[in-house]
This record gives structure tokens, C-alpha cells and sequence, in this order.
């Protein structure tokens, strides 16, 4: 057992991969186990950054980099932001007594994952052509999105556009 | 080195953003957990790129949707969480349930 | 690389979705720059015009020579698209125009874009109607579904509102991490977005990776069950419908449901259920947990309806049971001989429509004169409003009325028949 | 060839029909114009009938006309239509005229009850369902308008529904003759199944039966099947408990149907579908003892019996059996012919008794007497009509007998004997019951009179028609055996036939008028002497007694048995499903507590639930 987690260990993707894995783990059951809310936000920043950085020893640089734009930057802003907007005194969390809630939810979070397990440790995937770790990715996504992605992408544009008007509309403070 | 282990990692991810938002009280909280699954989503998408059987750029630009996707939603969502607090004075999701039966 | 590039002619294939965008842009310019003294009522009259437009341009693709295809099959129009665009559209505007008036009554503060956020959902709509890539139809979705939830949100000072655009915004939103985790996973199996390609990847060594393909095809059914309210994925829809304004709970019964039901058929049929997996194990318990789910739908909606009494959630509950109704041609066998069950599908679909509009329409003029939405609002309605009650009776009776119709009858029946030989056949 | 009036033979039920559709509308608002509308309906329908009877004196071609497409069950097309044979013109001519008398009659037999007009009503219906039966072309509309002929006897018999002993009576009437009905039907359905073509239309039967297409065993099962759909019509042994008991029903309505036109149906059907008869000996072997059997069995009863309508229907049934047992024979002229007569002389007697009854306000013949000074027209008829049945030289009944007993003679002595004693009694009990009505000293106060118009005119016209209608069949003069196609019958007068029918009719009046008429014989010679005999025949050999043991009583405790099923199983599964969609609803709308979190935890748990049960079944290997 151990000689294969040092096994495991010993290559420098695994190691990288290890160490984020922990961290995004450890983020995620903190963002859960924590009573502050601003300590949960923070949390699971820390969840994104270790994503990001998987993303980026996965070859997806620009995905890694989005990521730690996006969501270790402006969603966790959003959200702390949306704290202040809404609740004034930082004051610890008490989590409702839902037995049969929570219970039932543990269960099913469990058998959830107890699938998910399952079916991933079963399954063979094998790759048809070795991993290509593509030079530009940048350059290469640029291309795809204006190209093969062109609907989706123009698509998104006016689906910014309604979330940016919605927003405001839906959080502007009415005069009357 | 094999997908499992990314797999894996985005299963347990997801179980947890599931769990999260399913339990926690505090509305912003249950919005971040949703974002939390959908990263799980994008490890997924991009472990499949790199390992998948046609490795490819597919799965990095559709994490990339994703990723802007989230980001409008959260804004919605707080935008809309705001406005009720304005109204009701709460992020407590426990305390919604003016309508029911 | 170079054949996947849009040309400036596939761009007629897209004036109706163009159409919509260039509306609601000039409706939203126009919002900005007019004074706040003008009646917003022209944003209404231009989303209007801008949805029978598109329904004229929509209506001149019908019947095309053969479907159009543009980037590798991952947009499409074929007459499956056009009619359900048609049928979004109608919707849409039926929406909108039920709302003229109501709109200020209803005190929703930001009229013009209440109207105008019709088209981009309208839009994402349409989307999900011609997609045939994973991408463009989870963009389309979330389009829709964003869309929705800010328009459920409308009325700002109602507590109601707020709290049922934010039950369906965190409902929505697990539901959509739902489907982009199933989505990951045929991603993962087959290397590609398409849905052809995904087809023809499981046709081709599914052993393999059998549980992905059995875990993708739950988590989609869940996820799309919820966008299309079906038990038991259905518990956000009673309060979302009760809180939202009027109108708007109508587009969520009928275009959002439409939608959802046009890219549950594109994946399923496309991805799970066509001719390359035809007599599989797979596509067998694929449509065996369709019918299962429609038959849970009917039964629980109906059920849950009977002790109900206030109209919205009634009208949500029937519109969980009418989910069913609709599941059940997409879950049955076809086969050669049969291959589009789609015809039956739309038409319910239209009579679903015209129906459910008409409901609505007629529960916003009782809510307006009654002051509520207690079922008992409407006694006596009879002689309080001759003339009037007859639209709710024939709008709540065409649900018979046209399963009765001969031809959907036939279909009906024809369809119920290749569902008892499914279940008989996977019981063998 | 003219078809001028048959090929409007359809119109003659339809009449009838209208009338009924105007009564059951204007109901209560006609009043007294109820009758009159009827008896107008039946008149058009008579005259019509007369008019087609008249056109086909010299036909012996059937007019058919099937075009109406009724069914269509891949090749196999069922057609409805009409026909007329000249047959189905002599009934149609007696079913109108008996209709119309009773229409008459009932005019001033109903007069004054409440519901009058649903009373027309019912007949009209009747009128309508019978003259349909007599013209249907095919078994299936016979069969259609046999069960709606049933419907009609079972709403007039239980037309006093206030009393327990008529709703008794028309659930006995309904159900023993369902069960007659049951064995119809499957004989239907076998000829259905072996019929070449599937068709079901007499002339096909017809064809077929008469060219031996069909296998005889075969053809031995249907006859059999449809003589037991006749049996329980005509009220032959063992089904014929009902009819005495029908009496419940108003008099009219006796004469009407369970005299003179319903329960000949069934000797309507079997000479109709004589030709299957034919193709089995057996089945006419069958025919023939139960037709004698019943002849001689009822007419006993009828000796022992108190209540004049009762003596009267045993004697009806004693009748049929006669008509059957002709039948059985091969004698269809015969059979036939007695049917015709029978109508007439059964008819007057049942209103007679009408007259008598609606005079002194009782039925048992023992409260009666002397009425004969008093009501001289009823006394008269009745004579004539009691003349008739007793078969005396020259009304209509000695002929028809006559015909009966001499095609007997021929073929089978056993029932030419059994006809014979069966005359005796017939005579016996008919001058036991006149001489106990009309003779001698009346036995209660009751301030007899003689009845109004409206029964006298019909019982005038009964009278004559009792009297003359035997002309049209006698040894001398074979008219009805030529124009009804039957050219097997003998026309030599068989004199010995006739002189011993005479001798046992005369000597059934006479022991009758010695014992009752003149009292120089006790009456209570058989009761005194063999009281066992009597209170055997009395109590009518115990059939109803035997069927409540052997049937009603295992019936009733079956029926306890499903009952107790139909309470606990069958409402429990209803009472399940109905509390099962509460339950549904209740816990459905429990789940909808407001909670967007507990929401999102039933679609984890119905998803985890829905794959695991869906696809875990074929992942885990478990089933």
C-alpha cells in the first residue's frame, strides 16, 4: 500500500496532482465544517486556486488561468461582496437541527458517491492517441471558439448581456 | 498517469458541492456550493481532454462555457438574494417557505 | 479545421434567432435612451413585432429539402426544430401579449425589460430546438434558464417573487451541474461534443465504459426531468410557478417546458435511442425509465392536484402530469416503420399551448377581480362573468378533446401499443 | 310479383316505435290521449299488416332486404335488414290484431291508474320489439329484438312494482328466461362459427342445413341449444315456472304477452329455424317429448289450480307444449296453425278473465259464481273461447288440435296418447273453471256487472275470430299447409283422430260438469280419496320448491361467497387505489413543505432511487 502511494508519488505530475487534490479536498470539507461565512468564502478559494492549478498541469493553461481569474477572483469577490451586501456583523454560523434533512442527505450524498465510485473504477477508458500537449493552447482555443464554436460563443455574448441587465435590474434599489 | 484519480477528485467535489448545498443555511453559501460542483464538472472536462479517448481541445473550451455560465448565474443569483434580503431581512434559506402545500 | 468555419450565407439559416437578438438589443437600447416619463408599453409592442417576425422567417424554413446542418452537424434545422421554434414563438408572444397591461398592475417596476428578456428566452429556446452539440444545447439552456430566473424575479417588491427565483436559481442551478456532469461524462466516453459522434462512439464499444454511459444517461434524465418538471424532479415547480408574475409562470408552463422537452427528445433520440442502438440493453432501459418517469409524473401530478387549492399550483401540478402525457411518446419503441414519434409529441405540444395559455389568461382576470388565487375565486363564475367561463372549460377540456381527436388518438393509441410491446419485450 | 306493402314491412314496427318515443316523451302530460295514440299506432301497423298479408295470399317467395351494413369484422359482414315469408306475414297479422285488441281493452282496463301512459308506453315497445323479431332477417337481430322482448315482459309483468309478489314475478320471468336466452346465444355462436361464410341470415341457413353442409352432430347440438332458448320463451318444462307466476302482471298484458304473442315466439323460432331441426331426428325427437311432456304435465296442474289467471296460464303452457311437440313431429303447419288459433281463444279467455276480474275484484275462482246472468257478453265469449281450448267440433281449437293429434297418430302413438289424455284434462279444467265462475250461486257479495265497450268490443272480436280461424286448415281444406310451404302435410281427414279428440273433450266437460256444474260428484274425490295426488298437483309438483333447493338456494349461497369477494376483495382493491391516490397526494404535497432544500434532496434521492432500481437491476446482475 504504501510503496505504491510512494510508487505514486515519486512521479512529478502525481506529486503536483497529490498536493492539490489534498488542498481542493481540504477546502471543500472546510467550506462545509467552517462557522464564518467569510472563512467558508475563503475556503473554497482556495478549493479554485488548487483546481487552477490541475487545470494548468493538465496542459490547459488558459482554462487554468480563467479559472484563477474567474473564480478565485471575481466570484469569490462577487460572493463576499454579496455577504456585505446582506448581512452587516460576521457572526458564526449555526447550521439548523435537521435530523431526518441531514440524515437523509448524508445517506444520499454517500450512495451518490458510492456510485460514482463504482462506475469510475470500473470503467477502462483508453485514450486512441497518445495525450497532446499542444504548444499554443491559447492560440488553438482562440481559433476553435471563433470557428467551430461561433454559435455557442456569440450565444453567450447575449446570455452576458441578459445576466448583466438582469442583475441590475433584479438588485437596483427602487426609489419609491 | 491514468484519468481515475481526476475522476475521482471531481466525484468527491461534487459530492461535497452537493452536500453543501443541500445543508448549509446561509444563501451565499449554498450559491458557492453549486459553483463548487460545477468545478467539478470542468476537472472533469479537461481530465477527459487530456485522457480521454480523443484527446482535444473539446472538453477545455466547454469548461471555458461553464466557467462563464457560472459567473452570469452567480450574478443572478446574488442580484436576486440581495433584492430578498431587501425584502425579508434574511439569507437564512431555512426562513424561505412563505409558500407551501 | 477550415470546413467548420461559419459562412456569410449560413447566416440566412439563422435570420430568426438574429432577428430576435437585433430586437431585443434595440428594445434595450431604446429603454436606455428614452426618457423615464414615455410608457414603456413599446418595448412590449417591439418584442411583438420582433417575435412575428421571426415566427415569418421561422415559418419560410419549414419543410427545407433536406435538413440543414451547419458546423458539423452541431446546429440544425430540420422541421423538428422550425415547428418546435414556431410553437416557442407563438408561445412567447401569446406571453407577451397576455402581459400588456397586466404588467404595471402586477407592480413590476422595470417594464421594459420585463418584455423585452422574452426574446433572449425565447432565443435560448430556440437554441436548444436546433442544437446538436452538447455545447451549444447547454448554452442554449442556460440562456433560457438565466432568463427565467431574473423574469420570475420581476416583482421586486413581492416576497413571493423573490423567493421563488431564488428556490429556482439554486434549484436550476444544481440541476444544470447535474446535466453538464452527465454531459462530462459522454464527453469523456466518446471524445467529442456531437451528439452523432457520441451516438456512433457508444454504438461502437460501450462494454467498456457501460456504467459511465448508464450514470451520463441518469444524470441527464435527472437534470432534464427538472427542466421539464417531472416527478419526481418536479418539487421547485409548485412555488416558482406560484411565486413568479402571472405571465411569466405561463412562459415557464409552456415554452421553458416545450424547450425542455425539445432537447430531452434531441438527446435522447439522437444519443440513446437511435436506429445504431436499436435492440440494445441500453436503449431499452432508456426508454424504460422514460416510461417510468412519465408514469410517476401523471400519476403523482394528478394526484397532488386533487387536494389543491390554489390555482398556480394547481396549474403546476397538472403541468407535472401533463410532463408525463408528453414523456410517453419520446418513451416509446419506435422502429422502422415508425421512426418520428416527434408528430405525436407536437402536437400535443400545441394543444398543451393553447390550453395552458388559456388558463392562464383566464386566472390572471379572475385574480385581477377576485383579489387571489384561491381556487374559490373562481365560484360562481358562471354568473358572475357570462360568456367568460366558457374559455377555461374549453381551454382545461381540450386535454381530453384532443387525445380524443381522432388522429391523436390514433397516435395515442399506436403509441401505448409499441409501450406495452416495449415492456413486454425487456420483461422477456 | 307486387311488392307494393312488403317491401314497407319495416314501417309495420316502426309505428309502435314512434308511439312509444311520443309517450316516453310527453309522459304524464297526455293523460288520456296516451291511449288513443296507441291505439292508433297499432291500427296503422294493422292495417299495414293486413295490406301485406292480403299481398302475398299468392306468393310463396320470401321478399328479403338486408343492405343495412351493421357490422364489419374483417371479411365477415353483418347485414340488418327485414324479410317477409308467409310466415312472417301470418304473424305479423296476429301480433298486430291481438295488439290492437288490448290496446282497446286496456283502455278501459287501465282506466284511471296513474301511470297509464308508461303502461302504453311498455306495450308500444313491446309491439315493437315483437313485430321486429317476427320480420328480422338474421339470428343476431332476432336475438336483439328476442332479449328486448324479454326487457318489455319483465317491466309489464313488474308494472305494479308496489307489490312484492310482481317484482318477485318479473325477476323469475327475466331471469328463467335467461337462462333459455344463454342457450340461444351459444347456439348462435355455433352457427356463427360453422355457418360457410359466417353468415347468420335465415335464407343461409336455410341453404345450408336444408343441402346437408353442415356436419348433423353439429347440426344435433345447435337445435338443441336454440330449442332451449325456445323452452324458456315458450315456458316448456323445466323452464316453465315463470309464466304462471308472470300473472302477477295486469291482465291485458297476459293476453297480450304471455298468451298470445311473446311466448309463442319460441315456437316462432323453431319453426322459423326449422330447417336445423331438420338436418338432427334427434333434436326433433328431443323437441317432441319435451313439447308432449309439458302438454300433459301443465294441463294436470291446471285441475288443481285456484286463481283463474293462473288455471289459464298453465293452460297456455300446456299449449306451447302442444305447438312444440307438432313441431317435433315435422308437423310445422301444424304446430303453426295451433299458434294461430291458440292466439285468438287464449287472448279471449285472458281478457274474459280481465272482464271477470275487473268485475268482482278477485281472482280465485272459488270466490266467484253465478257470474253468467250478470255479465252475459263475458259469459258468452268465455264459453266460446273455453269451447275452442277443449277442442269441440267446429271452433278453431278442434282443428288446430286435430292437425296436432293426427300428425301424432301418424308418427308417434306414445304422444299421439299423451295428446289425448293432455285434450282430456284441457277440457276438465276449462269446465271446472267456467262452471265455478259462471255457474251456480255467487259465493261472495260482490255486485258483479257487465264491463264496459272497451272490453266487450275485443272479446266480440276474439269470439268470432275463435270461431271462424280453424277454417283456414282443416283435413278438407289444406290452404295454410300449401301457402305456408309445407307440403308434407297429410290433408286426408283422419277420422279416428278426430272422433276420439272429440270423445276426450266431451268427456272432460262432462266429468267437469258433473263435478262442478251439477255438483253430483264430490269435488273432493281426489283430494279425499289420494290427497297426496292432490296436494302433488296442487302444489305443481313441487318444481318451484325443487329449484329453490337444488338451484336458488345454491345459487344464493355462490352468490354469498362473491358477495363477501365483491365487499372485501374488489371494494378493498377500489378503496386501496382510491386511498392510495390520497396517500400519493397527501405525501406529495407533505414534500412541498417550502424548503428549496428538502426539494433538492427528493430529486437526489428519486434520481439515486430511479438508478438504482433501473439500471442496478441489470448492472448488479440482480434480476
Amino acid at each position: 500500500m504504501l510503496d505504491r502511494l510512494i510508487g505514486f508519488l515519486s512521479s512529478g505530475e502525481n506529486l503536483v496532482f497529490f498536493v492539490f487534490s489534498l488542498v481542493a479536498i481540504c477546502g471543500a470539507i472546510f467550506m462545509i465544517s467552517l462557522t464564518r461565512v467569510v472563512h467558508m468564502v475563503m475556503a473554497l478559494a482556495l478549493t479554485f486556486l488548487s483546481l487552477g492549478g490541475i487545470y494548468i498541469t493538465l496542459g490547459a493553461e488558459f482554462v487554468g488561468w480563467v479559472q484563477v481569474l474567474i473564480y478565485a477572483g471575481a466570484i469569490t469577490i462577487l460572493m463576499i461582496f454579496g455577504i456585505m451586501m446582506t448581512r452587516h456583523r460576521g457572526e458564526a454560523e449555526t447550521e439548523p437541527q435537521r435530523p431526518w434533512h441531514n440524515g437523509l442527505l448524508l445517506v444520499g450524498a454517500i450512495v451518490l458517491f458510492g456510485i460514482l465510485f463504482y462506475v469510475i473504477q470500473n470503467a477502462t477508458i483508453t485514450p486512441q492517441s497518445a495525450p497532446v500537449d499542444p504548444k499554443d493552447n491559447t492560440l488553438q482555443i482562440g481559433q476553435l471558439l471563433f470557428n467551430q464554436y461561433v454559435i455557442p460563443f456569440e450565444i453567450m455574448s447575449v446570455l452576458l448581456t441578459v445576466a448583466f441587465i438582469g442583475a441590475i435590474v433584479v438588485a437596483k434599489r427602487e426609489e419609491d | 498517469m491514468s484519468i481515475t484519480p481526476y475522476l475521482t477528485l471531481a466525484a468527491i467535489l461534487f459530492c461535497i458541492g452537493l452536500y453543501g448545498a443541500l445543508s448549509k443555511k446561509n444563501a451565499i453559501i449554498v450559491l458557492l456550493s453549486i459553483e463548487l460542483m460545477l468545478n467539478a464538472v470542468n476537472l472533469n472536462l479537461i481530465a477527459f481532454a487530456k485522457y480521454g479517448p480523443k484527446p482535444g481541445l473539446a472538453g477545455q473550451i466547454f469548461s471555458l462555457f461553464n466557467i462563464t455560465v457560472a459567473a452570469a448565474e452567480v450574478a443572478v443569483g446574488i442580484a436576486i438574494l440581495i433584492n430578498l434580503y431587501r425584502n425579508r431581512g434574511t439569507t437564512d434559506v431555512t426562513d424561505m417557505d412563505t409558500m407551501k402545500r | 479545421m477550415e470546413a467548420l468555419r461559419l459562412q456569410l450565407s449560413d447566416l440566412q439559416h439563422l435570420i430568426p434567432e438574429l432577428t430576435l437578438i437585433v430586437t431585443a438589443l434595440l428594445a434595450a437600447l431604446l429603454d436606455l435612451a428614452l426618457p423615464r416619463k414615455v410608457s414603456r408599453s413599446f418595448s412590449a409592442w417591439l418584442t411583438l413585432l420582433g417575435i412575428v417576425v421571426a415566427i415569418c422567417f421561422t415559418a419560410l424554413e419549414l419543410n427545407p429539402e433536406e435538413p440543414i446542418q451547419l458546423l458539423a452537424q452541431s446546429y440544425r434545422i430540420d422541421d423538428f426544430a422550425s415547428l418546435l421554434k414556431l410553437v416557442i414563438l407563438v408561445g412567447t408572444g401569446l406571453v407577451v401579449f397576455m402581459s400588456l397591461g397586466s404588467a404595471a398592475r402586477d407592480d413590476i417596476h422595470h417594464v421594459g425589460e420585463y418584455y423585452y428578456l422574452f426574446l433572449p428566452a425565447a432565443l435560448g429556446g430556440m437554441i436548444m430546438a436546433s442544437s446538436g452539440d452538447l455545447i451549444t444545447l447547454y448554452v442554449g439552456l442556460e440562456l433560457l434558464s438565466i432568463t427565467s430566473y431574473v423574469l420570475v424575479a420581476m416583482k421586486k417588491k413581492s416576497t413571493e417573487s423573490n423567493e421563488g427565483a431564488f428556490k429556482y436559481i439554486v434549484l436550476g442551478g444544481i440541476s444544470s451541474a447535474i446535466i453538464l456532469y452527465g454531459m462530462s461524462f459522454l464527453y469523456g466516453i466518446s471524445g467529442s461534443t456531437n451528439l452523432l459522434a457520441i451516438n456512433s462512439a457508444l454504438a461502437g464499444s460501450i462494454d467498456d465504459v457501460k456504467g459511465l454511459v448508464y450514470l451520463a444517461f441518469f444524470l441527464l434524465l435527472a437534470g432534464f426531468g427538472f427542466k421539464i418538471a417531472a416527478a419526481p424532479f418536479h418539487t421547485w415547480a409548485p412555488d416558482v410557478y406560484q411565486g413568479a408574475p402571472t405571465p411569466v409562470t405561463a412562459f415557464l408552463a409552456v415554452v421553458s417546458k416545450g424547450a425542455g422537452f425539445a432537447i430531452l427528445f434531441r438527446v435522447m433520440y439522437w444519443v440513446f435511442g437511435s436506429l445504431t442502438l436499436m435492440g440494445t440493453d441500453l436503449q431499452k432501459d432508456a426508454l424504460l425509465s422514460l416510461s417510468v418517469l412519465a408514469a410517476i409524473s401523471m400519476i403523482a401530478g394528478n394526484a397532488m392536484a386533487l387536494r389543491q387549492h390554489n390555482v398556480k399550483r394547481l396549474l403546476a401540478y397538472s403541468g407535472i402530469a401533463n410532463a408525463g402525457y408528453l414523456l410517453v411518446p419520446i418513451a416509446t419503441h419506435f422502429s422502422l416503420v415508425h421512426y418520428a414519434n416527434y408528430s405525436e409529441f407536437l402536437f400535443y405540444l400545441i394543444a398543451y399551448l393553447f390550453m395552458n395559455i388559456g388558463a392562464f389568461a383566464v386566472l390572471m382576470i379572475v385574480q385581477r377581480s377576485s383579489g387571489n388565487e384561491e381556487l374559490r375565486g373562481f365560484a360562481g363564475l358562471y354568473y358572475r362573468a357570462r360568456g367568460r367561463p366558457q374559455r377555461p372549460c374549453c381551454s382545461s377540456f381540450r386535454w381530453p378533446a384532443s387525445r380524443s381527436r381522432r388522429d391523436f388518438s390514433e397516435s395515442c393509441s399506436s403509441s401505448w401499443a409499441r409501450c406495452r410491446r416495449n415492456s413486454i419485450g425487456s420483461a422477456r | 310479383m307486387a311488392n307494393d306493402f312488403t317491401s314497407y314491412a319495416w314501417l309495420v314496427p316502426l309505428f309502435p316505435l314512434l308511439a312509444f318515443l311520443v309517450l316516453i316523451a310527453a309522459g304524464r302530460q297526455l293523460r288520456e290521449a296516451g291511449a288513443y295514440i296507441s291505439i292508433v299506432a297499432m291500427l296503422a301497423s294493422f292495417v299495414l299488416a293486413l295490406l301485406i298479408f292480403f299481398e302475398r295470399l299468392g306468393h310463396t317467395t320470401d321478399y328479403t332486404w338486408n343492405q343495412l351494413k351493421w357490422l364489419t369484422i374483417g371479411d365477415f359482414q353483418l347485414n340488418m335488414g327485414f324479410e317477409v315469408t308467409n310466415l312472417n306475414a301470418l304473424m305479423l297479422v296476429i301480433v298486430t290484431l291481438v295488439s290492437l285488441l288490448v290496446n282497446i281493452y286496456s283502455k278501459g282496463y287501465m282506466h284511471g291508474d296513474e301511470r297509464v301512459n308508461v303502461f302504453f308506453s311498455y306495450i308500444q315497445l313491446f309491439s315493437f320489439a315483437m313485430l321486429g323479431l317476427v320480420i328480422s332477417v338474421n339470428v343476431l337481430e332476432l336475438y336483439i329484438f328476442w332479449e328486448l322482448v324479454g326487457v318489455c315482459s319483465f317491466l309489464l309483468v313488474g308494472f305494479w312494482y308496489f307489490k312484492p309478489e310482481a317484482r318477485a314475478a318479473a325477476k323469475k320471468a327475466f331471469i328463467v328466461t335467461r337462462v333459455g336466452d344463454v342457450g340461444l346465444f351459444l347456439g348462435m355462436l355455433l352457427l356463427f362459427w360453422y355457418m360457410p361464410g359466417h353468415s347468420l341470415d335465415f335464407s343461409a341457413i336455410h341453404n345450408a342445413f336444408s343441402q346437408g353442409k353442415i356436419d348433423p352432430s353439429i347440426a344435433t347440438w345447435i337445435a338443441i341449444l336454440v330449442f332451449v332458448g325456445a323452452m324458456g320463451k315458450s315456458g316448456q318444462f323445466p323452464l316453465h315456472t315463470w309464466l304462471p307466476d308472470a300473472m302477477e302482471g295486469p291482465t291485458p298484458i297476459s293476453a297480450l304477452i304471455h298468451a298470445a304473442t311473446m311466448v309463442a315466439a319460441g315456437v316462432y323460432l323453431v319453426a322459423r329455424t326449422m330447417d336445423i331441426f331438420q338436418a338432427s331426428p334427434d333434436a326433433m325427437l328431443v323437441v317432441a317429448y319435451v313439447g308432449g311432456f309439458t302438454a300433459i304435465f301443465a294441463a294436470t296442474i291446471g285441475t288443481a289450480q285456484n286463481d283463474i289467471k293462473r288455471v289459464l296460464a298453465y293452460s297456455t303452457v300446456s299449449q306451447l307444449g302442444y305447438m312444440m311437440m307438432a313441431l317435433g313431429l315435422g308437423a310445422a303447419t301444424a304446430g303453426i296453425f295451433h299458434l294461430f288459433t291458440h292466439a285468438f281463444f287464449k287472448a279471449l279467455l285472458f281478457l274474459g278473465a280481465g272482464s271477470v276480474i275487473h268485475a268482482v275484484h278477485t281472482q280465485d275462482i272459488r270466490e266467484m259464481g253465478g257470474l253468467a246472468g250478470k255479465m252475459k257478453i263475458t259469459a258468452w265469449t268465455f264459453a266460446i273461447g273455453a269451447l275452442a281450448l277443449s277442442g269441440i267440433v267446429p271452433l278453431s281449437g278442434f282443428w288446430s288440435k286435430d292437425a296436432i293429434l293426427s300428425a301424432a297418430f301418424e308418427h308417434n302413438q306414445l304422444l299421439f296418447w299423451v295428446g289425448l289424455i293432455a285434450a282430456f284434462f284441457t277440457a276438465f279444467y276449462m269446465a271446472r273453471l267456467f262452471f265455478l265462475v259462471f255457474a251456480g250461486k255467487p259465493r261472495s257479495d260482490a255486485h258483479a256487472h257487465e264491463s264496459p265497450a272497451p272490453f266487450t268490443f275485443p272479446l266480440v272480436v276474439l269470439a268470432v275470430l275463435a270461431v271462424i280461424a280453424g277454417f283456414v286448415f282443416t283435413p278438407f281444406n289444406g290452404w295454410l299447409g300449401h301457402w305456408l310451404g309445407d307440403h308434407a302435410e297429410a290433408e286426408t281427414a283422419n277420422w279416428t283422430v278426430m272422433i276420439l279428440s272429440t270423445l276426450a273433450g266431451l268427456l272432460g266437460i262432462g266429468l267437469g260438469y258433473v263435478m262442478y256444474g251439477k255438483n253430483s260428484v264430490s269435488r273432493d274425490i281426489v283430494a279425499g280419496n289420494a290427497p297426496w295426488l292432490y296436494t302433488l298437483v296442487y302444489r305443481k309438483y313441487y318444481i318451484d320448491e325443487l329449484y329453490d333447493v337444488v338451484f336458488v338456494r345454491g345459487l344464493r349461497l355462490i352468490g354469498k361467497a362473491f358477495e363477501l369477494f365483491d365487499i372485501y376483495i374488489v371494494d378493498g382493491i377500489v378503496r386501496l387505489c382510491s386511498a392510495a391516490v390520497v396517500g400519493i397526494g397527501r405525501l406529495g404535497l407533505r414534500l412541498q413543505n417550502g424548503q428549496v432544500q428538502t426539494y433538492g434532496l427528493a430529486t437526489l434521492l428519486g434520481l439515486l432511487i430511479l438508478a438504482l432500481a433501473l439500471a442496478g437491476r441489470r448492472f448488479f446482475h440482480l434480476g
